[in-house]
C-alpha cells in the first residue's frame, strides 16, 4: 500500500441548529500510530470522530482513506472500510449480555441458528486477551459503567479495524484497567492499527500517544509530536491561554465540627462495615478500584439503595434516610457517576435541568415558577462553569459529553447542600474546566461545606482532598492524610480481606 | 320525478340485522328512485356518537330522515332542530319521546320476545332451567327482548326457572364461551335464548362445541342462523322483519315528503320460524341472508 | 431517547413544539380545505359548531391522556372514568335530587378520587400505567352499570344541567355565533392544562418524570407526590368529560366510555405528544383531536359509505403523521 | 429501566425470565385454585378444554403482540388483521371455491403482507407504531368490510376448515383426552415463537431493538430490515388466528376484532413483558392468555352478574401484577 496516511479529513464543516460544531477541522492519521486528539468540551472532537464512523454526514470537507476519498454514510460503511469507534456516550443494549452487545450483529450461526456457546466463547476469549474478569452472559444492565465501558472497548476489539477511535475511552476506568487498555493498544499499533485517542486526562497523552492534535471551536488548531512537547503548551493550545495548577492547601479542620458520620454501614457484599466522618470545611476523597463499592457507599448514604445496617449523623443528630428525599432534606447532594441514567434529564433543556433538585426555590404561590429566576440563574452556572451551550434552553442531550457533566453539576452547586458527594465529578471534563471545578470546590469547602469526593483518577484525588478513604471490595481498608503518595493508596486499595489500618489522618 | 336525498342513521351498522335494514332501505330508494345514505355506530352504547352522525347529517340538509334512536331521549335537540328546518324525521326500531317523528316503523321487541319464551316453554315441557345470552345490558333492544322473554316466563311459566343472564355484546365469540360456561356451570340445562344474531349464532356454537342437546331460541336470520334453524341445531328464531322496516322507512319518508299522511306506528311485525315453516313463502320473504 | 445522537434534525422542546403546532395545524388545514371544496354544506357556521360540539368530549379526555401521556404513563381509564363520573352526577341530581353544582363538584371530584387511586397504585405499588388503568377502566365501567341498575340516568328533574354543553353562553351575546358551552369549556380546560404545564412546577415535573424519573428522584423530589398528582389531576378532567357528554346526552348512559380511550391516546399522539414521554403540548393535542372529529364529520357530509370510511380515515391519520415528520426532517 | 440499577433484585435475563414464569404461574394456580373450591364445575375436563379453547385465538394474538412489543412498539391492528385474514381466506375458499390449503396460506400470506405493511410504514417513514397500527387497524377494518360485502362469509362448502380449530388430532388418538386442535395450534405458535426469539438471530435483534435501537444501528445493523420483519412475522401469526376464529365460528365475521388488540396486549403485560420493549418471554404471555380467560370463566361458571365480573377482572389483572413485582422486589 502507498505511505499515503490512512486517514485524512481535510475542511471538515459540520453545524448543527443553533450550533457550528466543526468548521475546517482537520486530522490525520497514520498507520500505526496513536493520535491524541485534544480540546476543551465542546471543541467537537466527537462530532468529527461521528463524521469518520458513519453516523454523522459532513457538510463540506474530504475525508481520504489511504489516500482514496470515501463517502461514509453509515455505521456499516465505516466497518466495512475497517473504521471501529468506541463512542464516549456508552452505546450499550442494557438487556443483553455483555458477549451478545459485542458481537450484535456478527452473531456466530450454526444452520439458521445462532451458535451461543460460540458466541461466549469469543466474548470469553476476548476478556482474556484483555485480561478482563467478566462473565460474557452477564447482563450489561447490572453492571457498573467502569464495566460497561470494558465492555465497550472488548467490543470494538472484536471487529479488528485498522483504524480505531477511542472516544474518552478511559473517563469511567482507573489505574489498573487504563494500565490494561494502554497494554492492548500498544498491541495493535505494533499490529499497524492506526488508534485516534480522545482524553481528557493529560497524563495519559503522554504514557500513550505519538502525535497530538489540538482542536478549539470545532477549528483545528495544530498537531504536534506527543514526546517533545510540553503538556503545558498543548494545554495553552486547547484552552488558548496558560493555566496556572495552584497546589494543595490543606486547612486545618479538625476543630471543625462533625457534619456527617456514618457508622457501621452494610449492604451485602459491596459495602461491609463502613464507618467514617467527614468535619464541615473537609474534602474527603475516596480511592478505590473499579467495584470497590465507593459509588455504592454513597447510593446507600443518599438514601438510593436501601441498606442493610448502619447509622447516618448529620450535624450531630442521627437521620433516619430512606430515599433521596430524606438525604437532600437533611442537607446532603448526589452527584452520580452516571449522569446519562441518573444525572440528567435528557429530554429538558439546560435551565431546568439546573433548576431540577431546587424547583421549589422557584415556585411561587400556587405552584406558579418564576422563570425569569431560573432563566437568570441558569445563565449564570452556563457562565461560571464555562458550558458551551447555544442558549440555556438547548436540550441538554445535545450538549457534548463534557458539557452535559457541567450541567449535573451546576446542578448539585445550585441545591446548595451542606455535604456534597461528588461521584467522578470531572468525568469527560476537560483541563480548563476541571481546574475551575477544583477551584469551586475548594471554595465550597472554604464555605464550610463538607465535601466528599469518589475519583477513580487518583492525581485527582490527590489534588482536592484534604483526607483520602481507600476502599476496596466493600471494606474501608484506610485514611491517608492529604497528599500521600500514590503507592500507599494503591497499596490500601488492594488490600483484600487484610486489617484495617490506620495511619493517623493530619 | 325529484331526487330526494334521505340519511338513515341507524343503531348499528356491521351487523346482518342492521344490513338487512339497509338493504331494504336501499331496494326502496332503487325502487322510489331517491337517495338514501345509511351509517351507524359501532356499538349501540355510544349514543354520542350516533348524536355525531345525526349533527353530520343535519349539516348534509337532507330532504328526511330516518332515524333509530340509541336513546330515547338525547337525541331531541337535533330532532328539534330538524323540525325547524322542516325536515321530516321517521323513527325506526325504536322510538323517540318526543312526537316529532311522524311515525315509527318498529317491531314489538317484548311481545317478539315473549313469543319466544312461549316456545321455548312448549319445547321443554313447561319445566326446567333455562338461561338467557343477551347481546347488549342497556340498549333498548337489548332491555326490551331480554325482559320480553324474562317476565313471560316468570308470569306464564312458574316452573321454569331462568339461572343465568349474560351478555355477549352481540359477538359471536364470545357468546360462544359464555354459553360453554354456563352449559358447564348448570350440566341440566334445558334450554338458552340468545337475543340477537351474533348471540344466538354463539349459543348455537357453544352447544354444538359441548355436543350438548339443549334447546337453542335465537333471534333475527342471517345465513347462519337460518341454517343452524334447518338443521336443528337452533329449535327455531324469532325474525323481525328487518327489510321491510328499511323499505317501509324510505317509504314513509317519500310519503312524507309528497305531503301524504301517515299512521302513528308502522308495525312491521315479528315470526317465529323454525326447520318447519321457514320455507313458506311468507315467513321465507322476511328472513334474510 | 436512543436516536437522539444520530438524528441532528430534533431540537429544543420549544422549537419542536412550534412545530408540532404549525404542522399539525397544516394538516388540520389541508383538511378542511379539501372537505369545503368538496361540498358546500361543511363550511356552514352550524357544521363547524357540530364539529366542534363532536370534539368536546374526546378533546377534553385527550387533553387527559396528554398529561399522562408526558409523564411517560398511559391511562387507559379515561373513557370508563368519564361515564363512571357521569353516573356519579347522575346519582346526586337525578337519584338524590341534589342542587346542580353538587352534581357538578361531586363528578369532578369522583374523577379526582378515581385518578388518585391509579397514582397510587401506579407510584407505590410500581405496578406499570398500563396494567393499574387497565384495571381501574374495568372497575369503573363495572361500578358504573352497578351504581346505576344498568340503565340510563336522566336529568330532566335538572333543567339546567343540559345548558352544561348544549346552552351558549356567547350566543346569548353574540347571537350570530351561538358556540355551545362544551366547547367554551374545552377551550377552558386546554388554557388550563396549558398553563399548568408550562407554568407550574407540576407541570415541570411532568415532563421531568417523563424524560428522566430515576434522575428526578436522584434530585430528591418527591416523585411519587407528583406522579400521582398528576394522575389526581388527569381524573379531574375526565370528570368534566363526563359532566360534558352527560349534559349533551341528557343522561348518563353507564354502558358508553369503552374504546374512547384509543381516540382519545389518538388525538394525542397525532398532536405529537411522544408515547415515551417527555414532551408534548396541549395544543397539539386539541389539533389532534379536531383532525379526527373534521374527518368523521367530512367523510359523513360526502356522505361517504361507512366501510370507506374507516379506511379512509386510517389513512389519512398515518399520512398527517408521516407530513409532520417530513417536515421536521426537512430542518 | 431506569431504577434499574438502583434494584439490585433485577438480574441475568435467564433468571428474571424464570422468575416471571414461576410468578405468573403462581398467579393462575391461585385463581384455578380459588375457582376449583368455589365450584365443582371448573375443575371438569370439558370445561379446562372449554378455557383452553376460549384461550386460543387471544393467544396467538397476544404472542403476534409480544413479538412487537419486546421491539419496543405495539401493534393495535392484531385484532382487524385477524379478521382481515379471516375474510381473506373466505374469499378463497368460498368465492372463489379454492382448496383448503390455498386458504390456509392464502390467509397467513395476507397476514405476512399487511404486516410488511406496517414495518415498513414504521421503520421507513419512522410513524410511531403506535399511530402506523392504529391506521392499519381502521385501514384493515374497513377493508374486511368491503371485501366481505359486509357480511359473513360462511366455509360450508369446505367441510375440513372447521377441523382446523374444532377438531381433534389428539382426541382421535387417545378419546379420554379430546384436546381441539385450535390448543394445539397455539402451542405449536407459542414453540414456535419461543424459538424463534431465543434462538434466532431474528429473536436477537428483537429484544436488541427494544433494548437500544439506536445502539444496534451504531453497530451496523440494518435496523429497518430487522424491525419490518418483526411486524412481518407478528402479521403472519395474527393470519394463523384469523384462521382459528374462522373455523370456530365457520365463517369470517367482518364486523368482529377491533377491541381484541387490548385483551391480547394485557395478556403480554400480564405475562411480565415490559411495554419499554428489551424483555418478555411468550411463555409469560401465555400465561398472561390464560389468567384472562380462567378469569372470565370462572366468573362465569359461578355466574356472577355480568358487572361485577368486570369489576372483579380489573381488581385481580392489578392485584396479579402487583403479586408479581412484590416477590420479584422481595429477591
Ligand atoms: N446532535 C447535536 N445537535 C446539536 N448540537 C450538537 C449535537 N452534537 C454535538 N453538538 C454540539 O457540537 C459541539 C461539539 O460537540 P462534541 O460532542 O463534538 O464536543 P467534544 O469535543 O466531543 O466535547 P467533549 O469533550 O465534552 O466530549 C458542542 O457544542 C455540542 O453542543
Ligand atoms: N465485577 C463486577 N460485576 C458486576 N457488578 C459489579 C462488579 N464489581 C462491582 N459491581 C457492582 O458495583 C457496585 C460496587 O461497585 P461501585 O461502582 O459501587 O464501586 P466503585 O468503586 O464506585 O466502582 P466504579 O468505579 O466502577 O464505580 C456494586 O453494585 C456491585 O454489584
Ligand atoms: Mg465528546
Ligand atoms: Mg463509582
Amino acid at each position: 500500500m502507498t505511505d499515503a496516511p490512512l486517514v485524512e479529513m481535510i475542511d471538515i464543516d459540520k453545524a448543527f441548529p443553533g450550533v457550528r460544531a466543526l468548521s475546517q477541522a482537520r486530522f490525520e492519521l497514520r498507520a500505526g500510530e496513536v493520535h491524541a486528539l485534544m480540546g476543551e468540551n465542546g471543541a467537537g472532537k466527537s462530532t468529527l470522530m461521528k463524521i469518520l464512523s458513519g453516523v454523522y454526514t459532513r457538510d463540506a470537507g474530504i475525508v481520504r482513506l489511504s489516500g482514496q476519498p470515501v463517502e461514509i454514510g453509515s455505521p456499516r460503511e465505516a466497518q466495512d472500510l475497517g473504521i471501529g469507534i468506541i463512542h464516549q456516550e456508552l452505546a450499550l443494549m442494557r438487556d443483553l449480555t455483555a458477549a451478545q452487545n459485542i458481537f450484535i450483529g456478527r452473531e456466530p450461526r450454526r444452520l439458521f441458528m445462532l451458535d451461543e456457546v460460540a458466541l461466549n466463547r469469543d466474548a470469553q476469549a476476548i476478556f482474556d486477551s484483555m485480561n478482563l474478569k467478566l462473565d460474557p452472559q452477564v447482563r450489561v444492565e447490572t453492571l457498573t459503567i467502569a464495566r460497561q465501558q470494558m465492555v465497550e472497548i472488548a467490543k470494538a476489539l472484536s471487529y479488528r479495524s485498522r483504524v480505531l477511535v477511542m472516544d474518552e475511552p478511559t473517563a469511567a476506568l482507573n489505574d489498573a484497567e487504563i494500565a490494561e487498555l494502554f497494554a492492548i493498544i500498544n498491541r495493535l499499533k505494533a499490529e499497524g492499527v492506526g488508534i485516534v485517542y480522545i482524553s481528557h486526562k493529560m497524563d495519559e497523552i503522554k504514557r500513550i500517544s505519538d502525535r497530538v492534535t489540538v482542536m478549539r471551536d470545532g477549528e483545528y488548531v495544530g498537531t504536534v509530536p506527543a514526546a517533545d512537547t510540553p503538556i503545558e503548551t498543548i494545554i495553552s493550545m486547547m484552552v488558548g491561554r496558560t493555566l496556572t495548577n495552584e497546589a494543595l492547601i490543606i486547612p486545618n479542620t479538625s476543630a471543625a465540627p462533625v457534619a456527617l458520620e456514618v457508622r457501621n454501614l452494610n449492604r451485602g457484599r459491596d459495602i461491609r462495615d463502613v464507618s467514617f466522618s467527614l468535619r464541615k470545611g473537609e474534602i474527603l476523597g475516596f480511592a478505590g478500584l473499579m467495584g470497590a463499592g465507593r459509588t455504592e457507599v454513597a447510593r446507600v448514604i443518599f438514601g438510593a439503595d436501601p441498606r442493610e445496617s448502619g447509622e447516618i449523623w448529620v450535624n450531630g443528630r442521627r437521620v433516619g434516610i430512606s430515599s433521596p428525599r430524606d438525604a437532600v432534606r437533611a442537607g446532603i447532594g448526589y452527584l452520580s457517576e452516571d449522569r446519562k441514567h441518573f444525572g440528567l434529564a435528557t429530554g429538558l433543556d439546560v435551565r431546568n435541568n439546573i433548576a431540577l433538585a431546587s424547583l421549589e426555590r422557584f415556585t411561587g404561590p400556587g405552584g406558579l415558577l418564576d422563570d425569569g429566576a431560573m432563566r437568570v440563574t441558569a445563565l449564570d452556572y452556563i457562565r461560571k462553569l464555562a458550558i458551551k451551550t447555544p442558549s440555556d434552553t438547548q436540550e441538554a442531550r445535545l450538549l457534548s459529553g463534557g458539557n452535559q457533566q457541567k450541567v449535573v453539576v451546576a446542578k448539585w452547586l445550585l441545591r446548595d447542600c451542606d455535604i456534597l458527594i461528588f461521584d467522578e465529578p470531572t468525568r469527560g471534563i476537560d483541563v480548563g474546566a476541571k481546574a475551575e471545578i477544583y477551584k469551586l470546590l475548594t471554595a465550597l469547602a472554604g464555605e464550610g461545606k463538607a465535601i466528599i469526593v469518589i475519583s477513580s483518577e487518583l492525581p485527582e484525588v490527590l489534588r482536592l482532598s484534604h483526607r483520602i478513604a481507600v476502599m476496596c471490595e466493600g471494606r474501608l481498608t484506610g485514611f491517608l492524610p492529604g497528599g500521600a503518595s500514590q503507592e500507599e493508596i494503591m497499596h490500601l486499595a488492594t488490600m483484600r480481606e487484610a486489617a484495617m489500618e490506620v495511619r493517623h489522618a493530619g | 320525478q325529484d331526487n330526494y336525498d334521505i340519511a338513515l342513521i341507524s343503531k348499528g351498522f356491521q351487523h346482518q340485522f342492521w344490513q338487512a335494514v339497509k338493504a331494504g332501505a336501499d331496494k326502496a330508494g332503487a325502487d322510489l328512485g331517491v337517495n338514501v345514505t345509511f351509517e351507524g355506530p359501532e356499538s349501540e352504547s355510544q349514543v354520542d356518537r350516533q348524536m355525531d352522525m345525526l349533527a353530520a347529517a343535519l349539516s348534509r340538509n337532507p330532504d328526511a330522515i330516518g332515524f333509530a334512536a340509541l336513546d330515547s331521549q338525547a337525541a331531541i335537540p337535533l330532532l328539534q332542530q330538524a323540525k325547524e328546518r322542516n325536515i321530516p324525521v321517521i323513527a325506526f326500531d325504536s322510538g323517540v319521546d318526543s312526537d316529532i317523528p311522524l311515525t315509527t316503523a318498529t317491531t314489538d321487541n317484548v311481545a317478539a320476545a315473549a313469543l319466544a319464551a312461549d316456545v321455548m316453554a312448549e319445547l321443554i315441557g313447561g319445566e326446567g332451567k333455562i338461561a338467557v345470552v343477551a347481546h347488549d345490558q342497556t340498549s333498548r333492544t337489548g332491555i326490551d327482548r331480554r325482559d320480553g322473554f324474562v317476565n313471560r316466563i316468570k308470569e306464564a311459566y312458574p316452573n321454569i326457572e331462568i339461572v343465568s343472564v349474560q351478555y355477549g355484546g352481540g359477538d359471536q365469540l364470545q357468546s360462544t364461551e359464555i354459553t360453554k360456561s354456563i352449559l358447564l356451570a348448570n350440566p341440566d340445562l334445558k334450554g338458552i335464548f340468545g337475543t340477537n344474531e351474533g348471540s344466538a349464532i354463539g349459543v348455537a356454537n357453544g352447544k354444538q362445541e359441548l355436543g350438548s342437546n339443549v334447546v337453542v331460541i335465537g333471534f333475527d336470520s342471517g345465513a347462519a342462523q337460518k341454517d343452524m334453524v334447518r338443521s336443528g341445531l337452533m329449535a327455531g328464531a324469532i325474525t323481525q322483519n328487518p327489510v321491510g322496516i328499511g323499505y317501509q322507512t324510505v317509504q314513509a319518508a317519500v310519503a312524507a315528503l309528497k305531503g301524504e299522511a301517515l299512521p302513528p306506528v308502522i308495525d312491521t311485525g315479528f315470526y317465529f320460524y323454525d326447520a318447519k315453516n321457514m320455507d313458506s313463502p311468507e315467513i321465507a320473504a322476511v328472513l334474510y341472508d | 431517547m436512543t436516536d437522539t445522537a444520530a438524528s441532528p434534525a430534533k431540537s429544543g422542546p420549544r422549537i419542536t413544539g412550534a412545530f408540532h403546532r404549525l404542522l399539525a395545524f397544516s394538516g388540520l388545514l389541508a383538511l378542511v380545505v379539501v372537505f369545503s371544496l368538496a361540498s358546500p354544506n361543511f363550511m356552514q357556521t352550524q357544521n363547524i359548531l357540530a364539529i366542534l360540539q363532536a370534539t368536546s368530549v374526546n378533546g377534553v379526555l385527550a387533553i387527559a391522556a396528554t398529561l399522562v401521556i408526558i409523564t411517560g404513563g398511559i391511562d387507559l381509564s379515561v373513557g370508563t372514568l368519564m361515564t363512571f363520573c357521569a353516573v356519579i352526577a347522575g346519582v346526586l341530581l337525578t337519584f338524590w335530587g341534589l342542587p346542580l353544582p353538587v352534581g357538578v363538584v361531586g363528578a369532578i371530584l369522583a374523577g379526582t378520587a378515581s385518578g388518585l387511586v391509579s397514582g397510587v397504585v401506579i407510584a407505590k405499588l410500581k405496578v406499570p400505567p398500563f396494567i393499574a388503568t387497565l384495571g381501574m377502566m374495568l372497575i369503573l365501567k363495572g361500578l358504573s352499570l352497578v351504581i346505576s341498575g344498568t340503565r340510563p340516568i336522566y336529568f330532566n328533574d335538572t333543567p339546567g344541567f343540559t345548558q352544561i354543553s348544549q346552552g351558549s353562553l356567547v350566543g346569548a351575546l353574540v347571537p350570530v355565533l351561538p358556540i355551545p358551552n362544551g366547547v367554551l369549556i374545552l377551550f377552558g380546560v386546554a388554557l388550563l392544562a396549558a398553563f399548568v404545564l408550562g407554568k407550574t412546577a407540576l407541570g415541570r415535573y411532568t415532563f421531568a418524570l417523563g424524560s428522566n424519573e430515576e434522575a428526578v428522584r436522584l434530585s430528591g423530589v418527591n416523585v411519587d407526590r407528583w406522579k400521582i398528582a398528576v394522575y389526581a389531576v388527569a381524573g379531574s378532567i375526565c370528570g368534566v368529560a363526563g359532566l360534558l357528554i352527560a349534559s349533551r346526552l341528557n343522561s348518563a348512559q353507564p354502558a358508553l366510555g369503552q374504546g374512547y380511550e384509543l381516540d382519545a391516546i389518538a388525538a394525542v399522539v397525532i398532536g405529537g405528544t411522544s408515547l415515551s414521554g417527555g414532551r408534548g403540548t396541549v395544543l397539539g393535542t386539541l389539533i389532534g383531536a379536531l383532525i379526527i372529529s373534521v374527518l368523521a364529520n367530512g367523510l359523513r357530509i360526502l356522505s361517504v359509505a361507512q366501510e370507506w370510511q374507516t379506511v379512509v380515515t386510517g389513512t389519512i391519520i398515518i399520512l398527517a403523521v408521516y407530513a409532520d415528520i417530513l417536515r421536521r426532517r426537512n430542518l
